[in-house]
This record gives C-alpha cells, sequence and structure tokens, in this order.
C-alpha cells in the first residue's frame, strides 16, 4: 500500500474542506495512506515572501523537517504550499549556508531539515505517482458527457523544477479522461486566475477571472477543475462580482479534481464536500 | 607552510594537444580567470602521459598534478585517451600504496570548446589539494625539494 | 527634467535576492517578453520590462512610487518565459521587501499592508486565519466591494467554509523561539 | 652547453600588462645563466617583423643553439617563429614558444603570481628545448581528389570552384537531389533575386561538370587516414532506379499511386509521390524509391511505375552499395536544420492552423510550391489580411538557443515585402533588434519601412485564440509588450510566421565524429580559428565550408564555399605537404619483443617482426600521439618533440628546480 506524508495546509481546514475530505477519501478508494503532518504550520503563502525570505524559508523547513522524519515522500493538495515545499528544499540544497541557518532555527522545535524527501502535489501524485490506467481500471462510475476544463493554474508548473512542459501541459487532461470526462481544450489553463491580487488589487483579479471563466465557457466547459484551493476560491466566490463589474453573465461551477476524480470511483457525493459549493454544480452532476 | 590559509598549491597540468590545450587557449581568449598555481605541459595526447611524468611532478615538489584530455570518444587518436583513464587509476591505487592521497591527482576531460569548464575544474582542484595540504614528498635529506616560489619575491629572493 | 545614472539602487536590490535561481536581473535585454505575459500588466504603472529598466537606471523613488511589484500576481509566468533565465517574480518580491523596510510605496495600496497582516498572523499563531485579515483591506474598498465581501462571507460561513476560531498550532512557544532565531526582533510583531 | 635566447613578448599590454615582461627577461638571462640562457630580452610584439629579425640576428651574431619565445599560444604563431629560426640557419624545431598570454596573462589577475608563473613556464621551454633535437618535417604526398559533403550552396559552390581548376570532387548528398535548403526558397534577401533562377544553373553545372562524380541519395560511413591520404566508405543508398537507363522522364511518378506528405523539400506543406524527385528541377533528375513508403515494398504488389517505365529503368532487387574513395582533402558543408517550433507551446504551432514557420512560408510563397505562389491561409482560399512575423523563436534565448539564427531578420523583412506585394495586408514585425548588417541590407530595412510595414519591438509573449471581443474573434491574437511606448498589446492577426532558429544538423555530433572534428557545445562544427581561419578545421585536410560552422546568410555561405575550396587547391598544388614530424620509433636494441605496444596503436603502424622478435613503427602510418612510448616497459620506444627527457626536464623546469638560486640578477 502506498504510503505519503500528507500536507493540508491552512485553507483545507475550512475555506476548502471538501478539497481536504475528498483528496482523503478518493486516496483511501485507491489504497493510499495520507498521513497528516505533526502540528505543521503555515508554509508563509505568497505574502510572506513579501516581507522576508529567509523567514518565509523557515516556515517551509519546519513542515519539511517534520515531514522527513515519517521517511515518506510528502505531497500537498495547494499550488502555493507545494511550490514553497519544492523550492525551500531546492534552495536549501543548493546553499548550505542558508540550510544552516535555517537548521539553526530548527534547533528550537528540536529539529533539523537535511533536503532527503520528494515533493508532490496531491495532482501529480494521482496522474503521475498513481498514474491514469491504474485509476481508469478502478472507475465504476465514469463520468460520461461532462465537459470539463482542467485548470493547471500557476504554481504546480510554475518556476519550472525541472525540464518539464510548463506551457501545454497534458497530464490534468489524462486524469480526467481516465474517469470518463470529457477534458476541453482552452487556451488559458495554465493562465493565472489572479487568486493573490484578489484582496490587494482588486479590479486586477476580477478582470482575470473573467478571461478564464469566459474562456472555459466559451470553450463548452460543463464545470472547470481545479487543484488548488485559492484558485477554487476565487474562481467560484467572485462570479459575481465579475458579472457586477463587467456586466457579464458567466456562472460555472467550480470544483475540485478529487471531488470529480471520487465521484467516477463511487464515493458518496456528501463526503466528496459536494454541495458546499456557492455556484451549485447538481445540474450538471444530475446529468450523469 | 602548513596554514592552509596561506599554502598555494603548485599543481602541474598535462593537456592534450587537440582538445584540453585549446580549452586551456579558449579560457585565455575568453578571459576566464582561475586559479595561477597550476603550470602546463603540453602532450600530443593524454595518452602520452607516462606515469613516471606524474610520480616524477610530486617527487619535485607539485602538490597535485592534473591530467587533462579530449572527451570520451572525442579522442584525436580514436581512442587513446582510455588508455589514458586506465593508466589514471592505476597511478592513484599506485599512490596510495606509496602514502599519498589519490586525490592529488585528477583526471578532467575538456573538449576545445570548454574554457570555461577547464577554468573551473583548475580552481576546484587547487581548492581540493589545498584542503589536502602541502605533499612536501621526497622533502627529506635525500630528496629533491620543494621549490615553488608562489611570488615574484619568493622568486627572486 | 533630466536624471543621472546611478547604480547604488540596483545594487541594494540585487542584495536582496539571495537565495533565488536564475541570472542576476542586469541581464535583461529588454526584449517585452516578461510584460507581454503578465496578466496584471494593463493594471500596472510600468511594466515589469519598465520597472527593470529603471532599477538599473537607478531611478529609485519612481520605483518605490509605482503599483507594479504591489500588483505581482506570483505566477511566475514571466519568469518561464524569460529568454534570459532571469526571476522576475523574484524581483518583484524583492522590491516588495525593500520597500516594507523603507516603509516607502505609493499611498493607497493594499498590498503592503495585508502581507504584514497576513504575516504577524503566521508569526503570532503558525496558521492563516481569513476573518482576522479582513480589518487591513476592508475599510478601504467601495461600497460595493465591501457588500460583496459581506456577500461572499455570509455565504461562505452558511456552507460551513468559514472558521470561526482562530487555529494554533500545539508547539506555539518553540515556533515563536524559532522564528526569532531567524529574525532576532521577533519577525514582524 | 647550450646556447639559449629566451624573448619576452609585451604583446602590447595584453601579456605586459598583467606581467612584468622585463623582470621575466632579466630572471632568465641570470638566473637560468647555468642553464645555457646567454641572453634575455623583451619586445613590444616579438611576432612583428622587427621581432623577429631580433632573433634572426642573435642566432647569427651570438650563435644562439635554442630559442625561447614567451608569447601567445604555440597554435598561433609557433609556425612565425620556427620560421625565422630557420631563416637564421637554426633547425627550426630548436625553437620552442610558451604561452604566457592564453595561459598567464588573460586568466590571472594578480601581477606578482602572474609574473612569478611566467618565471617557471619560461624555465619548462628552457628545459625542454635544450633536450629538443633537430628534426626534419615530414613530407607526404597530396591525394588530387576531393570529397566535399553535403549539396547544398555550399557543397556546389566548393565543388564548382575545384571542379573547374580541373580537379576531381565527389560531391556526396543523403537527399536524393543537391540544391539544399536554398532549393526550397522562394526568394533572396536584399536582392530579391529568384532562388530558383540563380540557384538552378549552379545545380546543372555541378550535375553536369566532367569533374564532378555526384553522389546523391548517399552518406558518408567512414573515414580513415590523414591530410593528403584519406580513404572515405561511401553508403549509396539503394534508388530502385537504375540510372543509366533513367530518362528522367516523370511517368513513374505520374502513375504512383502512393502519396506521401512531402516533410523535406515542402516542409509538410505539401505531397510527392512514393517514387519521387524531390522538386521539378532535381539534380540528378532520375527518381528515387522511398521505400518505406511504397506500396510494393509495403505489400508485395502494385509495381506501377515498372509498369509504365518506358526505358525499364525500375529495379526492386537493387541494394545499397559501398563504395570507397582516395581524396587528398575533405569539405564539410553539411549545413543546418530549423528549430521545431512545437516546443515553444504558447506560440501555438500545431495547435493553432494558421500559425506557419518561416521554412513553411517559403514554400507558401513559392511559385512551384504547393500554392502555386499564392499566399493563402489553412482553408485554402482565403488571403490574409493580417500578417505577424515573430523573430527570434528558438534564437537569442537561453531556454533553447543562446546564439543570434542571423537570418531572421532580414528574411522577416523579404517575408513582409513578399506578403505586402501579393496581398496587401498589413504587416508586423515583432524583433528585439532589428540586425541589418551588410551589403544593401540597411537599405531593403528602408524599402520595407516605406512601404507601410509595421514594426513592434518586443519579443512575442504568446500567439493563442481566446478573443476578448469582437475585433479578435476567430483571429490568432499576438500578446506583446511594445516596448517602445511600454504598453501590453493584443494584435488580432489572420497568419503569424515563426522565423525559427538556424540549428546544427540533428546528428551534427556524430558527423562530426566521424570525420575526427568537434563541435562547440552548440553543436556547430569549431573552425581552426574564429577569424583568422575560418574554414579550416583542427585536423589538416578537412575544411568547413557554410551553416555548418555557424549561422550565416547565402552571400557568406558561398564565400566560405569559395575558401574551403581555394584551400584545398592550395593543398592539392603543392602536391605535398610537411608534417610535423613528431612520431615514434624503436630502438631495435632496447626491444624486448614483449609486443605491449602492438595492441596499443590505433593506426595499425606497429608491426612486429617475428624473426627478430622486435617490434618496428612504420612513420607513414604513426599519427604521433605517443601512447606507446608512454607504454613501452622498456622504454625501447622514443617519440620525437615529446620524448620523455623533454617532459621531464619540462617538469624540473616548471618546478624551477634549475634555477641557480646565486646568481645576481642583471
Amino acid at each position: 500500500m502506498k504510503e505519503y506524508a500528507y500536507f493540508p495546509g491552512c485553507s483545507l481546514e475550512k475555506l476548502a474542506v471538501s478539497y481536504h475530505t475528498s483528496t482523503l477519501e478518493t486516496s483511501k478508494k485507491l489504497g493510499v495512506k495520507l498521513k497528516e503532518l505533526d502540528d505543521w504550520n503555515c508554509c508563509g503563502s505568497t505574502a510572506y515572501f513579501h516581507i522576508d525570505e529567509l523567514l518565509a524559508y523557515t516556515l517551509t523547513a519546519r513542515n519539511l523537517a517534520i515531514a522527513e522524519k515519517t521517511g515518506l515522500d510528502v505531497v500537498a493538495p495547494c499550488s502555493a504550499c507545494f511550490k514553497n515545499m519544492f523550492f525551500t528544499a531546492v534552495h536549501m540544497k543548493k546553499d548550505p549556508d542558508l540550510a544552516e541557518h535555517i537548521n539553526f532555527a530548527l534547533e528550537e522545535d528540536d529539529l533539523n531539515f537535511s533536503g532527503n524527501i520528494r515533493i508532490r502535489h496531491v495532482l501529480e501524485m494521482f496522474a503521475q505517482d498513481i498514474g491514469a490506467e491504474e485509476i481508469k481500471s478502478k472507475v465504476t462510475h465514469p463520468l460520461e458527457g461532462i465537459k470539463v476544463a482542467p485548470y493547471y493554474g500557476c504554481q504546480i508548473l510554475r518556476p519550472r523544477k525541472d525540464h518539464e512542459e510548463t506551457e501545454n501541459p497534458h497530464y490534468f487532461e489524462e486524469l480526467l479522461s481516465a474517469i470518463g470526462a470529457n477534458p476541453i481544450e482552452y487556451s488559458l489553463k495554465t493562465r493565472c486566475c489572479g487568486g493573490s491580487l484578489i484582496i490587494s488589487s482588486r479590479i486586477a483579479a476580477l478582470s482575470m477571472v473573467r478571461n478564464l471563466l469566459e474562456c472555459a465557457i466559451n470553450q463548452g466547459a460543463d464545470v472547470i477543475a481545479t487543484a488548488c484551493p485559492m484558485c477554487q476560491v476565487n474562481l467560484e466566490c467572485y462570479q459575481q462580482s465579475v458579472n457586477q463589474e463587467f456586466g457579464t453573465q458567466l456562472s460555472i461551477p467550480i470544483l475540485y479534481f478529487t471531488q470529480l476524480l471520487g465521484l467516477a470511483l463511487g464515493v458518496p457525493k456528501k463526503k466528496l464536500g459536494i454541495g458546499k459549493e456557492l455556484v451549485s454544480a447538481s445540474p450538471v452532476l444530475a446529468a450523469l | 607552510m602548513n596554514n592552509n590559509d596561506t599554502f598555494e598549491p603548485v599543481i602541474i597540468g598535462f593537456t592534450c594537444n587537440w582538445c584540453s590545450y585549446r580549452a586551456a587557449d579558449l579560457a585565455g581568449t575568453s578571459r576566464t580567470k582561475y586559479a595561477p598555481n597550476v603550470r602546463l605541459i603540453r602532450l600530443m595526447c593524454s595518452g602520452r602521459l607516462d606515469p613516471t611524468f606524474v610520480f616524477k611532478a610530486l617527487a619535485n615538489g607539485a602538490d597535485g598534478v592534473m591530467i587533462t584530455g579530449c572527451h570520451p570518444g572525442e579522442c584525436h587518436y580514436i581512442e587513446q585517451n582510455y588508455k589514458a583513464l586506465r593508466r589514471f587509476h592505476l597511478m592513484r591505487r599506485t599512490l596510495q600504496g606509496l602514502g599519498v592521497e589519490p586525490g592529488r591527482v585528477k583526471l578532467v576531460w575538456a573538449s576545445a570548446a570548454e574554457g570555461a569548464k577547464f577554468a573551473r575544474e583548475v580552481t576546484s582542484f587547487v581548492e581540493e589539494v589545498r584542503a589536502l595540504g602541502p605533499l612536501n614528498w621526497g622533502a627529506g635529506e635525500n630528496g629533491p625539494v620543494t621549490a615553488y616560489h608562489s611570488t615574484r619575491q619568493e622568486a627572486l629572493a | 527634467m533630466s536624471e543621472t545614472y546611478t547604480f547604488t539602487f540596483m545594487k541594494e536590490v540585487s542584495s536582496l535576492l539571495h537565495a533565488a535561481d536564475g541570472n542576476p536581473f542586469p541581464m535583461c535585454v529588454q526584449c517585452g517578453t516578461c510584460s507581454g505575459t503578465c496578466p496584471v500588466a494593463a493594471y500596472m504603472d510600468y511594466t515589469p520590462r519598465q520597472i527593470i529598466a529603471m532599477v538599473n537606471a537607478g531611478l529609485k523613488e519612481q520605483v518605490m512610487e509605482s503599483n507594479t511589484f504591489w500588483y505581482c500576481a506570483s505566477c511566475y509566468h514571466c519568469t518561464v518565459r524569460c529568454p534570459q533565465n532571469i526571476s522576475i517574480t523574484e524581483l518583484m518580491y524583492a522590491l516588495q521587501r525593500y520597500s516594507i523596510w523603507k516603509n516607502k510605496h505609493q499611498e493607497g495600496l493594499i498590498g503592503p499592508a495585508f502581507a504584514e497582516a497576513f504575516a504577524k498572523t503566521i508569526v503570532r499563531t503558525g496558521r492563516t486565519f481569513e476573518p482576522i485579515l479582513a480589518p487591513s483591506y476592508i475599510f478601504s474598498f467601495k461600497l460595493r466591494e465591501f457588500f460583496n465581501e459581506i456577500q461572499n462571507a455570509t455565504e461562505l460561513m452558511l456552507k460551513g467554509r468559514l472558521p470561526l476560531l482562530p487555529p494554533r498550532i500545539k508547539r506555539l512557544e518553540n515556533f515563536k523561539r524559532m522564528v526569532r532565531r531567524i529574525i532576532p526582533m521577533g519577525g514582524v510583531e | 652547453m647550450e646556447k639559449i635566447g629566451v624573448y619576452v613578448c609585451h604583446c602590447g599590454t595584453n601579456i605586459a600588462g598583467m606581467v612584468d615582461v622585463q623582470e621575466v627577461a632579466e630572471w632568465a638571462a641570470s638566473r637560468l645563466k647555468v642553464r645555457g640562457v646567454v641572453i634575455g630580452r623583451e619586445y613590444k610584439f616579438m611576432c612583428s617583423s622587427l621581432g623577429q629579425e631580433l632573433i634572426e640576428k642573435d642566432i647569427k651574431e651570438l650563435g644562439l643553439t635554442r630559442v625561447v619565445v614567451a608569447a601567445c599560444s604555440p597554435h598561433l604563431h609557433e609556425n612565425t617563429f620556427r620560421t625565422a629560426c630557420k631563416r637564421a640557419g637554426l633547425n627550426p624545431y630548436l625553437c620552442e614558444l610558451v604561452s604566457i598570454r592564453e595561459q598567464v596573462s588573460w586568466v590571472h589577475t594578480d601581477k606578482d603570481v602572474a609574473t612569478a608563473k611566467a618565471m617557471a613556464v619560461v624555465s619548462g621551454g628552457v628545459e625542454r628545448v635544450i633536450h629538443q633535437v633537430p628534426l626534419e618535417p615530414m613530407k607526404v604526398s597530396i591525394h588530387p581528389d576531393t570529397l566535399v559533403v553535403g549539396g547544398g550552396i555550399a557543397g556546389i559552390q566548393a565543388a564548382l570552384e575545384i571542379a573547374d581548376a580541373g580537379y576531381k570532387v565527389y560531391l556526396v548528398e543523403r537527399e536524393p537531389s543537391i540544391g539544399g535548403h536554398m532549393a526550397q526558397f522562394d526568394k533572396t534577401f536584399p536582392t530579391l533575386d529568384c532562388a530558383a533562377c540563380i540557384l538552378t544553373p549552379k545545380m546543372v553545372q555541378a550535375g553536369t561538370h566532367p569533374n564532378i562524380e555526384l553522389l546523391t541519395w548517399s552518406e558518408v560511413e567512414k573515414v580513415d587516414g590523414y591530410v593528403g591520404n584519406f580513404t572515405a566508405t561511401i553508403r549509396k543508398r539503394a534508388r530502385y532506379v537504375k540510372t543509366d537507363l533513367c530518362t528522367g522522364c516523370g511517368i513513374c511518378w505520374e502513375k504512383c499511386p502512393k502519396k506521401v506528405v512531402d516533410d523535406v523539400f515542402e516542409a509538410g506543406m505539401g505531397t510527392r509521390k512514393a517514387v519521387y524527385t524531390p522538386f521539378a528541377q532535381a539534380v540528378p533528375r532520375y527518381p528515387v524509391i522511398d521505400r518505406p513508403n511504397c506500396t510494393y515494398f509495403l505489400k508485395g504488389t502494385c509495381k506501377a511505375c515498372e509498369k509504365f517505365c518506358p526505358t525499364a529503368a525500375i529495379d526492386f532487387t537493387q541494394e545499397d552499395e559501398l563504395i570507397t574513395v582516395e581524396v587528398g582533402n575533405i569539405i564539410l558543408a553539411i549545413g543546418y536544420d530549423t528549430f521545431d517550433a512545437h516546443r515553444i507551446a504558447q506560440y501555438g504551432y500545431g495547435r493553432l492552423p494558421n500559425v506557419i514557420t518561416s521554412i513553411e512560408f517559403e514554400r507558401l510563397c513559392n511559385a512551384s510550391g504547393p500554392t502555386n505562389g499564392e499566399i493563402l491561409l489553412k482553408d485554402g482560399k482565403t488571403k490574409p489580411k493580417a500578417v505577424g512575423i515573430v523573430h527570434c523563436v528558438g534564437s537569442r534565448d537561453k531556454n533553447y538557443n543562446e546564439y543570434c539564427s542571423a537570418i531572421c531578420c532580414m528574411q522577416g523583412l523579404k517575408f513582409a515585402h513578399l506578403v505586402h506585394e501579393r496581398t496587401g495586408a498589413e504587416v508586423y514585425n515583432f524583433y528585439i533588434d532589428m540586425r541589418t548588417a551588410f551589403k544593401g541590407y540597411e537599405e531593403f530595412y528602408q524599402r520595407v519601412l516605406e512601404e507601410g510595414t509595421h514594426f513592434i519591438r518586443g519579443k512575442v509573449a504568446e500567439v493563442n485564440n481566446a478573443a476578448r471581443n469582437k475585433d479578435e474573434e476567430g483571429k490568432l491574437i499576438v500578446q506583446v509588450e511594445d516596448t517602445l511606448v511600454g504598453v501590453q498589446m493584443r494584435i488580432p492577426l489572420d497568419m503569424v510566421i515563426l522565423s525559427v532558429a538556424l540549428e546544427p544538423r540533428h546528428d551534427a555530433k556524430e558527423t562530426a565524429k566521424r570525420f575526427g572534428l568537434s563541435c562547440s557545445a552548440d553543436g556547430w562544427f569549431i573552425e581552426k580559428h574564429p577569424k583568422l581561419d575560418p574554414v579550416a578545421t583542427m585536423t589538416e585536410g578537412i575544411y568547413i565550408a557554410g551553416c555548418v560552422q555557424g549561422p550565416k546568410d547565402i552571400p557568406a555561405t558561398v564565400v566560405q564555399g569559395a575558401a574551403a575550396a581555394a584551400r584545398a587547391l592550395g593543398k592539392i598544388h603543392a602536391k605535398e605537404i610537411a608534417l610535423e614530424p613528431f612520431r615514434a620509433s624503436v630502438t631495435e636494441a632496447q626491444c624486448s619483443g614483449c609486443r605491449i605496444c602492438n595492441d596499443l596503436c590505433p593506426f595499425n603502424a606497429i608491426l612486429f617482426h617475428e624473426d627478430k622478435m622486435v617490434s618496428e613503427i612504420n612513420a607513414a602510418l604513426c599519427q604521433g600521439c605517443g601512447t606507446c612510448v608512454a607504454a613501452c616497459p622498456a622504454g625501447a620506444i622514443s617519440g620525437t618533440g615529446f620524448s620523455n627527457e623533454q617532459v621531464l626536464a619540462q617538469i624540473e623546469g616548471l618546478l624551477l628546480l634549475n634555477v641557480d638560486k646565486n646568481a645576481v640578477p642583471v
């Protein structure tokens, strides 16, 4: 049985609770055990890099150190947490001075991070580690007829971690095909939704939300699938504001990909947190 | 002399005429800076390297020897650098038997285009040898003496 | 008005990028890929490319007065496309840090206050708590925006998606001491 | 004792700026006096005629028996100083050039340390030259035939120059016809000559020249030997057409039922048949059968070509043929590939139908191309109203290729002109910098400006089809910052042409290896000297011409083709060449007959005399690598120029064991 250390991140406690439960339920169905990190802290998000680079790395390093103790690969559902963890590990490996500095601070909590850990995003775990083939074999309720816009967002892809394709990846689509859904092609699938700007630069963020929703809807999407709590909240909660601001009439449910995955694997809707979304997915899912 | 901070190792470097000597030339024409501790000898091929050369250099006061040649498969003489590679491993074993750190001999492949790599390898090897400290091999009563002068003043003194 | 080229600002900003990947930003060839890519460029006073040129030219006042780096969405799209492999996003972070430290930024921006409030919450509790962040920005909103936010919050609350009590981590004391080791003053408290 | 002269060059300030040259010269004269140094001089430019005269004068007046010059790399001026010595009556090999520029002054930053190192380097050179013996260069004859690899414009030019001078050329081309990339083009910048009009006569000339043997549909598999005496093994792939019977009438490809997308000549824009010549003016005019696509070879039936061939020239039983040719010189002109635009996904190539590459556009506007020269969108009927030309696609980008592809700016201007002239569309050039060096190029830029082409300074960020308003619907949208105004623009267009980078051939590295050459990190072949010897290589007798050396336009390519031919002709005319006499030899009395050396030689130069139980080295085959010298356990093999005594002495010299510590500086 596959096992991962699991770092949910702050948003999954409440705001994105359905992402949390659907991830756990789906993993269980696929025989993957997720072990939540003991006493994890906030990863520092993006905002902390605005204040202090070193402290931001230290916050993330604490979680990495806790994860490293489990001896498992660590997996994060939030793209920002994932990116912070991944690059903190990279920088600490590349820069021994930085590592020494941070480990000095970690001593206060009896921790040390040596850099021996593989960091994965939940989407990567499902689509690449477990793989579309394996998932396809376990699908009991294929999502036939649903047109899904796979939304990768930013930080799962960027900055480039290795030499992977950052502009036109396909693993999300493959995963959606595996569960019987119909992934649509739309050119903004890796474009930023403006999530980190919705508070500070509202109008800019709203225009980004608008472009994205419009592009997905124009290409015939019934639902947008996200892999990040920030993207989900941003694309969902601000649809009304977008319509007010730009005189549009956009409305489309935004689900976590794990919710769709869970449905296909036969997990009850309630356990997946379906119904907690602000733009109801019921009409779309009723077609199933 | 035993203080590693002020210790300036002397390195004898062997280069092949076709690749690594030209890499050194390229480092020069592109003004890539590297540690001045290396003094180069040109051979036609790294295959020409007689282990005696290495032992002689170390016995006569060099603290390290750097052997450079074309990349495997790119030898001007088809495959002679493989022979250098084989001898290199033998030499390291022999040196270990003689009580000399094998890390004092280094093999580097550098093509004629790799001036920057050549410079980088020299500098890092100098640091590796610096960490090992002075060799003073054969510096006994009958042995040859270290005769390296790191600055002009010493040379003139 | 004409300006004189000075390089101190460029060097100061460069020194704030110690852990970032990529090439130093003075290697910029001003091709504009970043600013053609940027999803927020239309809302910025200057495009990211112009900011790089201005930092290189030492136009500190103008750079600090601009909203550009506070409008960066951290999407890293410019960074992966830059033909010179410059991490433009990291440069934007560096300018944000510089601006917070020097307490110099365009008036009326929400970004700096939000970032500080956010950071304070984490340092105090080890976690983020969305409701406590509201005061840092909500009063600068226009009436309609204000109502939108309240509406969103209510709906989220009804769906059970808003926390009522701030979460805390268990080993909070260790955590605070850890923060103090990195920033002797105890972070931004 | 030898009488040695030491000469230290300033090289202007190149050396003197970092090395105290005067001190080095004085130090050598005093401290190395015990080793035979009788004079130490420094001079501004030793390679100048005055510098050389200085050496010559000393040889004559002081009776020098050895000369050490401390200056630049021996690869630059060794010959200069050897020749000077020879003029003064000293055996040229008794002169040693040590490098204190490339290896000292240019790479170090502390004058003290650099000067000390220069002294050590001089000392090493002195010791080495003491043990040098007078040598005579070896003479080898030059075979008058030449092998030219690659039948593009560079190879054609080189072949014609040599053939016209009266010597035989083998011109090898891997495609069915010569012509290369130039044959695909419509017009050539800046004069807008029709490419076919200027190229076809040359192709015909090459195809009919009595001194040129065309080997198309062929590849060089193996090269042995050395300057003047190469043996090349060439694979002539089976054409399945008897070239002695074929008249090139074209009935076979008319009748062939199998259509194939032509990815090579038509760049995927058009089709050909399974039996084909790539284009109408192909040279030679007889076709090839493309075996992987031929119905007969796939299914065992068809043979339509055979049935209809009026001269019974089709022969399905043909097999590949290996031939060997003896040549004295080789010219490599293998050209370039173009960048795969799929790699930049944000430009939409392959996803958005009207995003095309520059090579595809060349075919699109070529009168003999798939649309007969009409510039049309993918639907095959609509003329574009707005066209964008994106520069630097895969060039000047550290994610792909760092270098500038050199031709794209002018190509972009040419395209702008052609689009404007033939469709009247609005044309946008998106550029980072306009680079229009060379004759007539800037004038062409002016002309295109006058025609009203728009120039937007900014590297295109992306091309997409996500419309945000009515104007953008159904269009390709180019998103770019106009950097001269500092505003992000979205420009709706009908067609986008990507000026893709020129890249080394995908198999350039293997080709280089086959010919014993090296490639730069980019993959372009390395010339002997980037400024002074751009067509020669490190391997004597092998030359490069055209884009194999780096991206360049047609005029520069033709110049290199001619230059490489001139270099080969020079060798052919001289009939023989002097080679460095660095060869190994066995001292029979010391050889124990252990045969260790026998297997080491990759050139089979060592033969064993069973009767005498000794090994002998054939000087004509020996290349002078010295591996056998190093391996001989009895020390019976010595290598001239790099003898054990010389190298061991140089080590002592470099370590300053030879220095007279009591000598007083002069």
